[in-house]
């Protein structure tokens, strides 16, 4: 198709759904109205269950089925970017020259990655109190592994990432969330049922199984994105195909 | 443990063993892999078959609250699955294609990734666990999370052979397009949201009755909107041209099952989408969306057809064929009534195993010659009889010869859309499986004359020389596996036309799909309605007549074809047609935006 | 009325940031605008009462995001670089 | 709307959208420091905003994004060493923009811990604000460190290359 | 103002596409989709914000004291994002791939898939 068709198709279609979204728009209730009966409902809910945070007890109790579906969302696309850029035959791997960091740089990461470790880790253990979660927590815990590779080195990084490791907690992490939705079906609840004491209100411990399924995302999330981001980093850094390598010699 | 209680079951049992397989897949010998992965596929595969047959006496639709969260007076903060025959049906159906896809795999691939023998069984376990969550799911949203989760597997099964350079290109625009497609849903169902409060198909219904009278922009709206990515993956035209571009691409295996199952499984949706929210009161006009449905149904029936009979390469010939079908599918739909229904679900069934075992067949030419070329083969299939014999039974099943169960699906769908219809239906069947039987033809018996420079290809064409997806070079000898699921998978599709329990339990799930208000007292009172009864699917005397005329037309029109001189060059009038199926992403977008004022010009 | 004034720059921000982020071309300057999209997200999060979203938007957005795009162009880039050497050759 | 969320939109409009439109545009020597400068500005936004809302749980966006702020910064900085290199930032400004970064950190800090008072919420404040001032801090330390490794470089090690 | 995120939604989803169309450069186009992405948070929230709210999480406020914002779509947004980063890692993996074996990122440049 050539580029002036495509922009006439595109200029049209363009202009019928802005046509369509705009008139959605004139009927949609004004913005910042008052009638949310599911969102109310579903705060009555969380705090029936004892969980100060309504967000983590939509993601992680009411609405816990989607968020099994996220997470195995993110296994799944963690597990296809693996096979997706993995070594082929073709490509050879090369020790990466040790990059030059200012040494006022690699202090203030070294500094920095506890600080982000334990940001992260407080941000998922608090994930059914305050904002933040699994998901949130887990990023960040990820990140901070990487402050490594960013502001030192990235043998350093290797050498704190056995991959292996990190692929093992990922699928964990799945397993688990899965196996605490499942713990309770022998006693008759239903799939994802909230089997534990609800606890004590705006407590670590409050929320029955939230905190559980929290910390199952947080350990995915983290472990994944670790994954991930090897695989990338892998690619960029490391993996040369052999005719680049056989230039490179020359 | 009752019903209700299981379907969650099938929707875990896949995720489960994925996790497992990877979690030991590091240490997991390649054998043992993928005895894992079929032991878990065919787990859920069992316990939605057990589930489907407790049903199957009882006019129910189990419906479980995941998390215990049971609605009190109608409403209620969880979400729902919902496990009527149909919805049940179709993840028996999705477990099944995956046993079968994954025991052709078996020995199929070459070697898997290094200290990742589980990867592939994990992936298909994977999206076998999206596709049943998608199939029993009764929330809107979570649709949509179990749409993307088929779909990012998929992207990821797709590119699989990252060696192949279009692999990883069909991969993705294929990605690009059905995202983008998620997401319009995904605006649509905020609109929906926006409108009622709710996100439960029957939620919403039910908050749709509240406001009964013609459907405002709002609606109409939402309804396109989430309709669009449906349709996306249902490749309706204009949505339709990724799945040439992923068909012709992915690993056979993958092929088996995205033909077989995910782009009906869009189609499901769609219709899922319809009934449960927008046919009560307060939704949309029957009439409005039986022309939206219909007239995207015959441009894609015709439009697929045409493109089928063009290709050469043979994936792509039967991924064009998958879209000719999902428009007949899309028309019977169209209907909006249970007859259309049962008659598209028992074409869906046929297509599905004759579909997958035309793959798999071509899969054995990939492996044998490197080559899914019509020209390229010509002749070389001589030497694998059985091949050519469950290829051309599959090509005459897809021409609708009865007693398979295409025909069966073909002659009630065509009788419930009703007049000209039925010469449509019959011409899409004929030509499509007529290319079927050309390129058998072709290749297994070497008919018609050896095309001098098969090597040669016009630019706007795509020729089928391909790297073999086998270990090593082609395989000592085609394993059983191989030859065996395919043979199966056409028995399967006759026992779809001859087993008449069958028939009837499609006709009784038919009448419950299409049961508005039975689906909502069901849901949120959980009170069992019984519909009103209409005949199940049968086969008429017309029928099985029109059936032969196809099978006929297509035999005729396969051996008319290769007896004249092969034509190098591309017919002239196809140009313009070719040249829409460019393989750029940006005309793809175009067409996309374009495809969605269509629909809701024809909507509105 | 004044009250939503805070959103509505939001909102401005988000829309200038998004355009930006298509405008512009190259993909590490686009690197650059799409973390800028993140943060202003992140705020316009803050300002609807949405805290946790804008906490996974800014974990998202801040450094995994641009991480995998910069790392995607210095892969693509560096084999285009070898080519193009070859090519001399 | 009362003070503190005005002073919060205020910054966002006079503060973060000119570093916004310094990420934006230019070559990478200005956007790197831009970039930093927008998230510490956001940060600050972030906690006079929870201030605003007198929602001391919306602190924890702020004491994130005084984290990860630095670290895309760094990010930026690592990767795109070689385009740094090519066109050193001026020193003068990397040093007022530094600065420019302190002032505005105490400048919110301190009035926020003494609306605070004493506790647990004051030390979280301080906290966030002394990562602020480090994370800006080191990212000048890094462009620097950048712009001068440049200079005495033979091949770049596994840099990309600074031809757009 | 009432319609304004409305609006900046569709703004944002109709730029995205027309970037996706244009593009030159397949990483770019990564980016683009992201656009297009962003415009469902937008919209998500917008729906479920309520003049005078605040969020629904009582670790600081008491439960009632305060109107608060509806936490339904806010947990949709939440599964979003995480959704969009996954796609946007997947995607790119692809595009390294495509540089790898067609030796360039321009969809302009690759016509293998035709007809």
């Amino acid at each position: 198709m050539t580029m002036r068709l495509r922009m006439w198709v595109l200029a049209l279609g363009g202009l019928g759904v802005a046509v369509l979204y705009v008139l959605a728009c004139l009927d949609l209730p004004s913005f910042g109205g008052h009638r949310h009966p599911y969102g109310d409902r579903a705060v009555r809910a969380a705090l029936a269950r004892h969980t100060a945070n309504t967000i983590s007890s939509v993601n992680f109790d009411q609405r816990a089925l989607d968020t099994l579906g996220e997470e195995s969302i993110l296994f799944g696309s963690v597990l296809g970017t693996v096979v997706l850029l993995r070594q082929t035959r073709d490509e050879d791997r090369q020790q990466p020259e040790p990059a030059r960091v200012a040494p006022s740089v690699r202090r203030y990461a070294l500094f920095a990655l506890p600080v982000t470790l334990l940001i992260g880790l407080y941000i998922v253990a608090h994930g059914q109190l305050s904002p933040g979660g699994g998901f949130q927590g887990g990023v960040v815990v990820a990140t901070s592994l990487h402050l490594l590779y960013i502001a030192v080195d990235y043998r350093a990084l290797e050498r704190i990432r056995p991959l292996g490791l990190y692929e093992v907690a990922d699928a964990a992490g799945e397993a688990a969330y899965v196996l605490v939705g499942a713990a309770a079906l022998p006693a008759g609840w239903a799939f994802l049922g909230n089997f534990l004491p609800y606890g004590t209100f705006n407590t670590l411990a409050s929320g029955g199984t939230v905190p559980l399924l929290n910390a199952a995302i947080g350990v995915e999330v983290a472990a994944g994105v670790v994954v991930l981001l090897a695989r990338f980093l892998d690619q960029a850094v490391e993996i040369v195909s052999t005719d680049e390598e056989a230039e490179g010699r020359a | 443990m009752s019903v209700a209680q299981t379907l969650p079951l099938i929707v875990i049992t896949p995720m489960f063993g994925a996790a497992l397989l990877v979690g030991a897949g590091r240490r997991l010998p390649r054998f043992a892999a993928e005895t894992l992965g079929c032991l878990f596929a065919a787990g859920a595969a069992v316990l939605a078959l057990l589930a489907l047959a407790a049903t199957g006496s009882s006019a129910g639709q189990p419906a479980e609250w995941v998390g215990g969260w049971r609605p009190h007076n109608g409403v209620s903060v969880g979400i729902v699955l919902v496990g009527d025959r149909t919805g049940l049906g179709l993840a028996t159906l999705v477990s099944l294609l995956v046993l079968a896809a994954l025991a052709y795999a078996w020995r199929y691939f070459a070697e898997p990734p290094r200290r990742h023998a589980g990867s592939f069984p994990a992936l298909v376990l994977l999206f076998q666990a999206g596709m049943c969550g998608f199939t029993l799911t009764g929330d809107l949203f979570n649709a949509f999370v179990f749409f993307e989760l088929m779909g990012v597997v998929a992207y990821a099964l797709t590119g699989y052979r990252v060696e192949e350079a279009r692999a990883v290109q069909g991969a993705l625009v294929f990605g690009v397009v059905n995202s983008l497609g998620g997401y319009t849903t995904l605006l649509g169902i905020g609109l929906l949201y926006a409108h009622t409060g709710e996100l439960g198909f029957a939620q919403i219904g039910n908050a749709l009755a509240g406001s009964p009278g013609t459907p405002d922009a709002l609606l109409i709206a939402g309804f396109t909107l989430v309709v669009t990515g449906l349709l996306v993956k249902a490749a309706a035209v204009p949505f339709h041209f990724w799945l040439a571009d992923a068909h012709a691409v992915a690993p056979t295996p993958v092929c088996m099952l995205m033909s077989g199952v995910m782009v009906e499984l869009g189609l499901y949706g769609a219709a899922r989408v319809y009934w449960t929210v927008f046919a009560g009161p307060g939704g949309m006009p029957a009439a409005d969306a039986h022309r939206a449905l219909l007239a995207l149904g015959v441009l894609t029936a015709v439009l697929g057809t045409l493109m089928c009979w063009q290709q050469r390469h043979l994936k792509r010939l039967l991924a064009y064929s998958t879209v000719a079908h999902a428009g007949l599918f899309l028309m019977g739909l169209a209907v909006l009534s249970p007859a259309g229904v049962g008659g598209v679900a028992v074409y869906v069934l046929g297509h599905a195993g004759v579909k997958a075992a035309l793959f798999a067949c071509v899969g054995i030419l990939l492996d044998r010659f490197a080559s899914v070329d019509e020209h390229q083969l010509h002749g070389r299939g001589r030497e694998l009889p059985w091949v050519g014999a469950l290829f051309g039974a599959g090509g005459l099943a897809l021409a609708g010869l009865p007693p398979f169960g295409t025909a069966l699906g073909k002659a009630v769908t065509e009788e419930a859309v009703g007049g000209w219809a039925t010469a449509l239906f019959v011409l899409v069947s004929a030509v499509t499986g007529g290319a079927v039987l050309r390129a058998g033809a072709r290749v297994f018996l070497g008919l018609g004359t050896r095309p001098a420079d098969a090597g040669r290809h016009p630019a706007d064409e795509t020729a089928g020389e391909e790297e073999p997806e086998t270990r090593g070079g082609p395989l000592s000898r085609i394993p059983d596996t191989m030859l065996t699921v395919p043979a199966v998978l056409l028995a399967a599709a006759l026992a779809v036309g001859l087993v008449p329990g069958l028939r009837t339990g499609i006709g009784q799930a038919a009448d419950a799909f299409t049961d508005h208000a039975g689906y909502l007292a069901a849901v949120l009172h959980g009170r069992a309605a019984e519909p009103v009864p209409t005949p199940p699917p049968h086969w008429t005397a017309s029928g099985v007549l029109w059936g032969l005329v196809a099978t006929a037309l297509a035999a005729g029109l396969a051996l008319w074809t290769v007896r004249r001189p092969v034509r190098d060059d591309v017919a002239r009038w196809t140009v313009p047609l070719r040249r829409m199926h460019s393989g750029h992403v940006g005309d793809y977008i175009a067409w996309f935006l374009a495809g969605v004022t269509l629909l809701g010009a024809l909507i509105a | 009325m004044t009250g939503e004034l805070p959103v509505l720059l939001g909102l401005l921000l988000v829309a200038a940031a998004g355009t930006g982020a298509v405008l512009v071309r190259d993909p590490v300057r686009q690197s650059f605008v799409l973390s800028l999209l993140g943060l202003s997200l992140a705020a316009l999060f803050l300002l609807l009462q949405a805290p946790d979203v804008a906490l996974s938007q800014l974990a998202v957005g801040s450094a995994l995001t641009p991480l995998m795009v910069l790392l995607s162009v210095r892969k693509v880039r560096r084999k285009a670089r070898s080519e193009r050497r070859e090519e001399r050759e | 709307m009362n003070g503190w969320t005005a002073a919060g939109t205020a910054l966002l409009l006079c503060g973060f959208a000119p570093a916004a439109c310094g990420v934006a545009t230019g070559r990478a020597s200005r956007r790197v420091p831009a970039q930093n400068v927008a998230t510490t500005l956001l940060s600050l936004v972030f906690l006079l905003l929870a201030q605003g809302f007198a929602r001391p749980a919306y602190v924890d966006t702020a004491l994130v994004l005084s984290v990860l702020g630095p670290a895309g910064t760094l990010l930026f900085v690592r990767l795109l060493a070689d385009q740094l290199a090519d066109h050193p930032p001026g020193e003068r400004r990397l040093r007022a923009l530094t600065v420019g970064n302190y002032v505005a950190v105490a400048a919110v800090v301190l009035p926020l811990s003494a609306a605070a008072g004493p506790g647990r919420a004051m030390v979280k404040l301080l906290i966030i604000g002394v990562l602020l001032a480090l994370g800006s801090w080191v990212a000048t330390r890094a462009v620097h460190a950048a712009a001068a490794m440049g200079h005495g470089r033979g091949a770049p090690a596994e840099g990309m290359s600074g031809d757009r | 103002m009432s319609a304004a995120p409305y609006v900046v939604a569709g703004w944002l989803f109709l730029m995205g596409c027309y970037g996706l169309a244009t593009s030159r450069n397949l990483i770019h186009a990564v980016g683009c989709l992201a656009v297009c992405q962003s415009s469902t948070y937008v919209l998500l929230l917008a729906v479920g914000y309520r003049s005078g709210g605040t969020a629904p999480v009582f670790s600081d406020i008491a439960p009632g004291s305060r109107p608060v914002v509806d936490p339904i779509v806010q947990a949709l947004t939440l599964t979003d994002i995480v959704i969009g980063a996954t796609v946007t890692a997947l995607l790119l993996s692809l595009v390294i791939q495509v540089a790898k074996r067609h030796r360039t990122v321009d969809p302009d440049e690759l016509s293998e898939l035709r007809g």
